[in-house]
């Protein structure tokens, strides 16, 4: 089998898993998960399969399927591994089996269907990533929000409805805009160019004039920025990870925040690099906005979901933040800090999913003293919160570090020239770092220590399922906090395209 | 060699903290703890000692050991590496010889402990990330271990975590090195971006060269001596380390008086080539140490708590070694750092035993008389008191009076001024340290009957490691750190006609240290009432005194309330709920509001709708006239 | 005024007398009536212009409208029989379950 | 005189069914019986039937005769007769009244306008048409059979609704009688 079929299968296992589920028969429950469990598995292995086959010395697509699908619309089947999105699959495919084994003992109603909306999320995620077709892109990042839909609005706490509603609404506003982007970008591509194509290698030859431009990234900024969520288009989050189930929270946090900032590198940015460079300073701001803005939120929340929700707006803006730096390490940083946040934020979701199995209630005033009661817990938990925190040889430090980095050394000369406004925002970013210590800390603090206090005692610490969850989170957390190389060298590549793509200027009437 | 020196503790954390504590379901017992827990610094040290021996071999070139490269973006590479030269030997040899004792210490100490395992295993974490910190080529490194150690320190003063206080301590001790850790962070930042590296020697390197690196050094020194502010709790950054003292005594020992805390110092004296040409940090260093020092030492004054008293000694010894770093005498500082390591664990693991001996009394009004039942404690605090007053010819003696000379005559930032306080500073330090030996050891007892009945002289592991960094206490002044280190970071010029001053200020300093003692002795020696009619005398100073100034109700009021007001009020419910979710909810209303109008008009009258078609086709053929 | 422009007057008079019929009467009866009307008016301006251009797809829409017009008849009688059984009126303004 | 009016009888006879249809249907807004309504609408489509028929469309105003005249108004009538007995008079007008009859007026005003501009002249003379029955049975059932396929479809339909409605009447009265 060639790598590129190896490639769709691990896009369509999880259709394929929907469809066993269907077969499977009823009435044995303990069958439908272990066989959703095992489909993940596969498409772990596969992707991890391809991953260490992927090439970081290629540039460009690798493993590439292109087959007509409208072709009079130029639209293709196009995927393909590259740079940008080798991690990201790479985390999706890691998180599958994970959420599967992490839902099996809360979930209890409806369970095959659960399983095949699941699946369906995997499927959508993963055709996001690999895409390399806008049309395909967009019919894979519209999919994605029906399945999520119906996680939230089925297995959701008392005001699910209340936040898929805000969810759908936020996310929809979002796309329609887009999708009228798109349609402006690929009818002016055509006018200016004569391709009629979806494909983004051809994308990223238009040229625009720049008012046109500003338009359209602002129509995927919009569509990007909630997804992300960047301050002040974040208040779904919160809302929505607190409704979820722990299945839909994980999901959430772990990859599908990461579809805004992938967004904005595979395409917000590169496609439209002069509206990107004028408003790179507003964008910035934002970014660095959404740090502060959402590590303050955090240190006020009462509800354990809430704070890891806002913990998320916060260290995505760092991600944003090293996209918007231009500079080599920063956009590395970013890319780290984007699979460091799906691990860690993924992590504790899943925690706080264990814990409210056992106890029934994410107010943190009811916890206290859980080091005791639950030492297991604590220790993943432990690892977890410093992993989040940024603590050296964890991922969160890989990543914020050379995000902070990055940006500091973009802002310098800019500095030198006169432009403070840079260097003063690397400056607030690198002391968000204080409040991330502080509102996770505080929230250890009320968790894990003090006189041991929980509602719905006894209950028994971590099993061994929920041990090797953990176990292999808290391992991955490590690898890329202690030998980060190797994930760099595969995206060092796509790093340089991007930073090419972004400040070369396209405007019709240059000659480069 | 390097690597195995740093990877022995953490292979100790990792056996302990997996096998004995309730992780690994307590797999072994305390014996195993022990074995695993002491041997493996010991280990360590024996082989700092080799290496320090192979650094002689080689003539004092440096050793330098790369491990692996941790990441490599465009044309920098971020490589872990160790290096070793004449400082970090010294560094190297306190961490791992006073940590290794401290660890001995700790059998007796934590023997009844029910998170034993868990014990060693966090000291043995700590010990790693100490040894990154000071062998650390790069300055990722020691941030790795700077941040590491600040990790280890949180762990172990939240130690005994059912108490919410020592949590709350140890997340104090964390959040406020993390704001000293901000600066550090973009210290680094600013001299990457200049050098594209982070590499210590090579920094140190184009600093030294003829031509000067186009950046500018007083913002790099101010920026990295943030950072250690904060580990090394300096003014503004303080405050967390008296809380610290919540954790066990041998972690107040090792982390927060012997090592860790000194973290800052070591920082400056490595990157010293940075300070040379930073005469305006250099000269803000001087004044933050010696205030510190001075301030410090006022609070220790009036102290109660044994542990306490010796916590604010500590960061008044830290302020001297930033006054000495900020006069440029380096060697002087790192040789204070030496010496205070000995008698300053002492001291504490002294505490440790009086406190072991009393069933956990800290509060020195609670004490008294001891002197005679816990006689080898007892003399082994004495001399350690002796050595931190500066009584000659103990350790402190010298190294401080090495602090004090150049304070005065250092061409790089000495004055009289600076002298003039932390002579006065010494004044008071040999006064408080003698008055905390007298309310301990001497006088009536003052314990409660059951306390008095349960005394009894520590075990030999303890008062063995007493002995042996008493003695260090005694002889440790006549090892020669600055000399040793003269080669590596000279120690400044000396303004030449100050030189006749030399004999007669060793005199006042020696002075300064008996007449503290005689002070102390005087106060305290004699009937009760002295001190009290002394305090009642200036109840107003000795509030603020008692009150540390009352720094944290300031920060209390100042920072964290604020913070916490403006997140919840503003951000949470101004922001988030009011405007932004308020604006969404508007929006929703007005969708609502428009569908209950056009509602009304579905009134279910089938004239009114028929009217509504006359007005379509008006409409249309309006429109029509138009476009027709 | 040309013939054509008389018919279509008419027409178009008729259709809107059908229509206001509509809008003021109460009477269903008289409604449903009035809505024969307005088809009537329709019819003629369709018969006109097929006279007119002498094609026969006006004749086929006027035949179509006659089998509407009967077919709207046969279902519109049973439910107003329903409705005045139901509400014992035959007054519209008694019926307003229409609404949306 | 006599011969110029003869010449114009075609025409003479239009306007006055124009004027005929045009009272009908005015008669149908104000008549307060139903009965009566019912007696103008079938006068004004009696007088249409006559313009159709002058126009020389025979077959058409056979039609308008036989279906509309002869069949629905026919049902018409005798609903009317079979309800007319219970009802007492009620208003005759909605609440409408005045804005229908301001709505009538505009109408008539645009229509007019509209129809003012100049439409295609007449080809022929008033009577003379270009196809017969034939040609019309012809077309309609060759070009335009699907239309006259759907003509019957929508009967049969109108049949079965008009018997599923009256099932549900008299379910629905069945349901109030036991209820």
């Amino acid at each position: 089998m060639s790598d590129a079929a190896v490639l769709n299968l691990i896009l369509f296992l999880p259709l394929l898993g929907t469809g066993l589920l269907v077969a499977a028969p009823a009435g044995e429950p303990g069958f439908v998960r272990r066989l959703a469990l095992v489909v993940m598995i596969v498409q772990f292995v596969l992707a991890a399969w391809l991953y260490a086959r992927f090439d970081s010395t290629r540039a460009g697509l690798q493993f590439e399927t292109r087959l007509p699908w409208i072709a009079q619309w130029g639209v293709y089947y196009q995927i393909g591994l590259d740079g940008y999105n080798v991690l990201l699959v790479m985390l999706t495919a890691f998180l599958g089996p994970l959420v599967v084994a992490g839902a099996f003992t809360a979930i209890a109603k409806d369970e095959k269907l659960f399983y095949a909306m699941v699946f369906l999320v995997q499927f959508a995620m993963l055709g996001t990533f690999v895409a390399q077709d806008l049309f395909l892109f967009y019919f894979f990042w519209e999919t994605m929000l029906i399945p999520m839909f119906l996680l939230i609005g089925i297995w959701g706490g008392e005001r699910r409805i209340y936040a898929t509603l805000k969810f759908v609404l936020y996310t929809a506003f979002g796309s329609i805009l887009m999708l009228a982007a798109v349609i402006y970008l690929v009818w002016s591509l055509q006018n200016t160019t004569g391709i009629t194509s979806f494909a983004f290698s051809d994308l990223v030859k238009s040229r625009l004039p720049l008012d046109a431009q500003s338009l359209l990234l602002a129509a995927f900024a919009l569509s990007f920025a909630i997804k992300v969520p960047m301050v002040p288009l974040h208040t779904w989050l919160p809302d929505a990870h607190v409704e979820a189930p722990t299945t839909g929270s994980v999901i959430l946090a772990g990859v599908m925040l990461k579809m805004g900032t992938y967004g904005f590198m595979k395409l917000g940015f590169p496609l439209f690099p002069d509206a990107t460079q004028l408003y790179t300073p507003l964008l910035m701001a934002l970014a660095v906005l959404s740090i502060v803005y959402g590590a303050c939120l955090a240190l006020v929340q009462d509800d354990i979901k809430k704070i890891i929700a806002y913990s998320s707006i916060s260290h995505l803006g760092y991600v944003m933040l090293g996209l918007l730096s231009l500079d080599l390490v920063g956009i590395q940083g970013a890319i780290i800090q984007m699979v460091s946040h799906g691990l860690v934020a993924g992590g504790l979701f899943l925690m706080v999913g264990m814990i409210y199995e056992r106890c029934h209630t994410r107010e943190l005033r009811a916890y206290g003293g859980l080091a005791r009661l639950l030492p297991v817990y604590s220790v993943f938990f432990m690892i977890l919160t410093l992993a989040s925190v940024g603590l050296p040889t964890t991922s969160g430090f890989t990543g914020e570090f050379l995000v902070l980095l990055g940006a500091f050394r973009a802002a310098w000369p800019l500095h030198t020239t006169g432009d403070d406004l840079p260097l003063v925002l690397a400056v607030v970013a690198v002391a968000g770092v204080v409040l991330g210590a502080l509102y996770m800390l505080r929230f250890a603090l009320a968790f894990l220590y003090g006189a041991p206090r929980a509602p719905h005692q006894p209950f028994a610490d971590l099993d061994r399922r929920e041990k090797s969850i953990l176990g292999l989170i808290v391992a991955a957390v490590f690898a890329l906090g202690l030998f980060p190389d190797e994930p760099i060298g595969k995206t060092e590549l796509a790093a340089k395209s991007y930073r090419q793509l972004v400040t070369a200027s396209r405007l019709p009437g240059d000659s480069r | 060699m390097l690597t195995a020196i740093v990877l022995l503790p953490l292979l100790g954390f990792v056996l302990n903290g997996v096998l004995a504590t309730r992780l690994g379901g307590n797999r072994f017992g305390p014996r195993f703890v022990s074995a695993a827990g002491c041997g493996l610094p010991i280990a360590s040290f024996l082989l700092v000692v080799k290496a320090v021996l192979e650094l002689r071999a080689g003539g004092w070139a440096p050793l330098v050991e790369t491990v692996y490269r941790w990441a490599l973006i465009g044309d920098n590479s971020f490589e872990i590496a160790f290096y070793f030269d004449r400082l970090s030997a010294v560094m190297a040899l306190v961490v791992t010889g006073v940590g290794s004792v401290i660890h001995v210490y700790s059998i007796g100490y934590m023997k009844d402990d029910e998170g034993y395992g868990r014990f060693f295993a966090y000291l043995n974490l700590f010990l790693f990330f100490m040894l990154l910190l000071v062998l650390g080529r790069s300055l990722l490194v020691l941030f790795v271990g700077w941040e590491g150690v600040g990790l280890a320190s949180y762990l172990l003063i939240g130690f005994w975590f059912h108490d919410l206080a020592n949590a709350r301590a140890g997340k104090k001790a964390f959040v406020t090195n993390r704001i000293g850790d901000a600066g550090f962070l973009l210290g680094m930042f600013v001299l990457f971006q200049a050098f594209g590296t982070l590499d210590m020697d090579r920094i140190g390197a184009a600093f030294a060269g003829p031509a000067l690196p186009a950046v500018s050094a007083s913002l790099v020194g101010v920026l990295l001596f943030i950072g250690a502010t904060g580990k090394s709790a300096q003014i503004p950054l303080h405050v967390w380390l008296p809380d610290a003292m919540a954790g066990p005594t041998p972690v107040s020992a090792l982390i927060h008086a012997a090592t860790m805390v000194t973290a800052g110092v070591y920082l400056v004296a490595r990157m010293s080539a940075v300070y040379l040409h930073a005469p305006e940090a250099s000269a803000l260093i001087a004044v933050v140490g010696v205030a510190t020092a001075f301030f410090a030492a006022t609070i220790a004054v009036v102290q109660t708590d044994i542990k306490k008293v010796l916590a604010y000694s500590t960061i008044s010894q830290l302020g001297f070694m930033f006054l000495a770093l900020g006069v440029g005498a380096y060697g002087v500082a790192i040789f204070h750092l030496v010496t205070h390591a000995f008698f300053k664990a002492c001291l504490f693991l002294g505490a440790g035993s009086v406190i072991h001996a009393l069933g956990g009394e800290q509060d020195v009004r609670r004490m008294g008389g001891l002197a005679r039942r816990i006689p080898l404690t007892f003399w082994s605090f004495a001399i350690a008191t002796a050595a931190i007053a500066g009584i000659p010819p103990l350790a402190g003696f010298f190294s401080k009076d090495g602090i004090l000379w150049y304070a005065f005559a250092s061409t790089r930032g000495g004055s009289p001024l600076l002298w003039l306080v932390a002579a006065a500073t010494a004044l008071m330090t040999a006064f408080y340290m003698f008055r905390l030996l007298w309310l301990t050891f001497f006088g009536r007892s003052r314990m409660t009957p059951e306390v008095e009945h349960h005394v009894h002289e520590s075990p030999s592991s303890m008062t063995g490691v007493l002995l042996l960094l008493a003695a260090l206490s005694a002889l440790g002044g006549f090892i020669a750190v600055p000399h040793f280190l003269e080669a590596q970071l000279p120690l400044p010029p000396v303004d030449e006609h100050l030189h006749a001053y030399e004999t007669p200020l060793l005199a006042v300093s020696v002075a300064l240290a008996l007449a503290g003692l005689a002070a102390a002795a005087w106060l305290f020696g004699g009937p009760a009432e002295r001190a009290e009619r002394l305090r009642a005398r200036f109840a107003g100073p000795h509030r603020w005194l008692s009150s540390k100034y009352f720094v944290d109700e300031l920060y209390e009021r100042c920072l964290d309330k604020p913070l916490v007001w403006i997140s919840d009020r503003i951000f949470l419910r101004f922001g988030d709920r009011t405007l932004i979710d308020g604006t969404l909810h508007a929006l929703a209303a007005i969708a609502r509001g428009s569908a209950a109008v056009f509602g009304r008009l579905q009134t279910g009258s089938l004239h009114l709708y028929a009217w509504f078609v006359l007005l379509g086709i008006v409409g249309a053929l309006l429109w029509s006239w138009r476009h027709v | 005024m040309d013939r054509t422009q008389l018919l279509i007057g008419v027409a178009v008079t008729l259709f809107s007398l059908g229509l206001v019929g509509v809008i003021v009467r109460r009477h269903v009866l008289v409604m449903l009536m009035c809505m024969e009307l307005m088809l009537n008016g329709v019819n003629l301006s369709l018969v006109t212009f097929a006279q007119q251009t002498s094609t026969t797809v006006g004749a086929v829409l006027v035949f179509l409208i006659f089998v509407v017009a009967t077919v709207e008849i046969a279902l519109a009688i049973p439910i107003v029989l329903l409705l005045v059984r139901t509400k014992r009126t035959l007054d519209l303004g008694a019926y307003s379950e229409l609404k949306g | 005189m006599i011969e110029t009016l003869l010449g114009h009888v075609d025409t003479l006879l239009l306007l006055a069914c124009c004027a005929g249809a045009l009272a009908g249907g005015a008669l149908m807004l104000v008549l307060r019986q139903p009965m009566r309504v019912a007696m103008a609408l079938i006068a004004t489509m009696l007088f249409l039937a006559g313009i159709y028929g002058l126009l020389g469309m025979h077959f058409i105003a056979a039609f308008q005769v036989l279906i509309y005249v002869g069949a629905v108004m026919l049902f018409m009538v005798y609903v009317i007769m079979l309800l007319e007995v219970r009802e007492t008079a009620g208003a005759r007008y909605s609440r409408l009244l005045l804005p229908g009859a301001a709505g009538l007026v505009v109408l008539l005003f645009v229509l007019a306008a509209s129809v003012w501009r100049p439409l295609p002249s007449p080809k022929g003379e008033i009577g003379e048409i270009g196809y017969g029955i034939a040609a019309f049975s012809a077309d309609f059932l060759g070009k335009y059979w699907l239309l006259f396929e759907l003509t019957s479809v929508l009967l049969v339909a109108a049949v079965v609704a008009a018997l599923a409605a009256i099932r549900v009447g008299r379910q629905a009265g069945d349901g109030r009688k036991h209820g």
